[in-house]
């Protein structure tokens, strides 16, 4: 049994990364592994956005992320420099840049590069879908 | 040892790059538009990575791609295939 | 033979590897529906957007061929490929829809020059 | 004097494009022309986003955007097919799709691509950012 | 008559699609990642093009190509001469 | 020599095409920042980003150069440049910064080896 954790830099619906991250991690855990953490950085951030709509026959891949944080304790976390400059906030980063809105709730959490760092050095394998 | 994954067309810079990277003992997954590779079996990577390289079954199949596979004799994997690779291969590098 | 005053939409992007293919049939839909003439370009990569084999792409990822087969209903039934293109990527002909026209490289452009408009994805 | 369309494909911060158009609609201006309009399309719809907080010392592209529709009437259309599926909503699409929030606001505006062949039509010159 | 702008560099597929639809009377102008062709006089396209090809000087100074494209003898328009272009050529196609 | 335990980040684009770049420094930056011994390695187009002439971008973009001079406050001083890759793009090594250090391309393998954690940009 080895310790997964997934770096996802890709855009949903712009990006062909985050199917492929999600289709590799069910493989992951079907094989009998962990999934340590999953890290959205560069335009993966947009991952986590609450709003996205797509139509109907496709699949949300926001809601496709928390079934796997819901089903198998999978932590999501947000790089929140690439997410701030690209549109995505919290409600408490919302209050401290004076908006009215945000679009990152959780399981999702915002948080530093740091916290890609201390998954790489605590995951066996880190695999970056990009 | 290293799996490198390839998520380009075999023409693209990444591919250049990649290939530049790869060692003697290394593997090499092709995945989403690297799949395109299927259609050329002159791909120097071909050579270079004979019999660690490898085409991701699910994404040729997406791209219309899974029969000029088979008929160019190229090797692919599954999904659970490409897992059971990042556990033989202790590090992993995506190039896209 | 182009009408002047029609649309050349040109496809230059694979299926499942961005939205840039997408968005360009959606582009060349509406406009067909707005009665405006449409002819469409494929050029490098987005020639796979033809083949015939295509599936869908993972779960939940929409296939590229049903909305090729949707042009003919909005009577976009010019669909020019590169056959430089073709070669290039070592595609035979016969792998691809049945309406696709094949064009010379020497022939693009010419067509460029033909249409008053167009829009390049 | 001509009219010329602008089409705005790449997202700030992650694509060129959007610096490229503004600083081409500014010459186009000086120039003694005008801007029938704005089509934001593919990844260029993050252009409209209300959440957009970019660092204190890097240019807000949204701003920029706006400050070009108050002083020279330049009209800011949005793809809406392409925002939705991105994570942009008005406050009326979020109403429809029961969100909580919403992220587009005037004077940007979600509309049709029929926006975009029109404003080709309109337009003596249509000038692609991506 | 047609404005060819390209914005991304010489070796990308985008470059290569372009010269296939770049008609003899024809212009090109040269943006963002298309300015690194200054490093690169031997470029197909400069010969093609010969005389109505240009590059953006603002992304070269931005990139640090500005002085590379003087000692080469590239052609420079500002952003005003871009728009020039504009006026003069009834279409633009931009390849990216 | 590279430690075993150092993080191996490469940079493979250039400045102001995307944000590839910043985001990839960033990585190094906040990895120097914890103590973590990093090297970087700068591929095709990422070499641009250690040409000295760089100005910064359209007005509010901002220049690469200044992130390049902070690496060294955070002990990255090990910046490898494919050879190869100056050649391709015809940049002569005077036009980089001071600190930059050229790697041949048959050693690339065995800078890949020698690290036991990469991040690829």
């Amino acid at each position: 049994m080895m310790q997964y954790g997934l770096l996802v830099m890709g855009a949903p619906y712009s990006s062909p990364a985050p199917h492929s991250a999600l289709r590799f991690a069910h493989a992951v855990l079907a094989r009998g592994h962990q999934i340590a953490g999953v890290f959205f950085y560069h335009d993966g951030v947009h991952n986590a956005s609450l709003l996205m709509a797509p139509p109907q026959d496709e699949l949300n891949l926001r809601e496709a992320w928390i079934e796997l944080n819901q089903q198998h304790a999978v932590q999501l976390d947000v790089c929140i420099a690439a997410a701030l400059r690209r549109g995505l906030m919290s409600e408490s980063e919302a209050h401290r840049h004076g908006k009215q809105a945000f679009n990152i709730a959780p399981p999702f959490e915002l948080t530093g590069l740091g916290q890609l760092l201390e998954l790489q050095q605590r995951a066996d394998r880190l695999i970056t879908f990009a | 040892m290293i799996l490198h994954i390839l998520t380009k067309a075999p023409d693209s810079n990444a591919a250049t790059q990649m290939q530049q990277a790869v060692g003697d003992r290394d593997a090499v997954m092709l995945i989403e538009a690297a799949v395109i590779a299927a259609l050329d079996p002159s791909w120097t990577a071909w050579q270079q990575c004979h019999a660690r390289i490898f085409l991701l079954s699910e994404d040729l199949i997406a791209r219309g791609l899974a029969s000029i596979a088979e008929v160019n004799g190229l090797p692919t994997l599954e999904m659970n295939g490409f897992v059971a690779l990042t556990e033989q291969y202790e590090k992993a590098v995506t190039w896209y | 033979m182009p009408t002047p005053d029609a649309l050349l939409v040109i496809i230059r992007h694979a299926p499942h590897s961005s939205n840039w293919l997408r968005e360009g049939l959606d582009a060349a839909l509406v406009a067909g529906a707005f009665g405006q003439p449409v002819h469409l370009l494929f050029m490098g990569q987005g020639v796979m957007a033809l083949l015939k084999e295509q599936g869908s792409g993972g779960p939940g990822q929409k296939a590229t061929l049903p909305t090729i087969d949707m042009l003919e209903m909005y009577d976009i039934d010019k669909l020019w490929v590169s056959e430089g293109a073709l070669q290039s990527l070592q595609i035979s002909a016969d792998s691809l829809v049945e309406n696709a026209t094949l064009i010379a490289d020497q022939q693009i452009p010419g067509l460029f020059q033909q249409h008053a408009k167009i829009l390049n994805f």
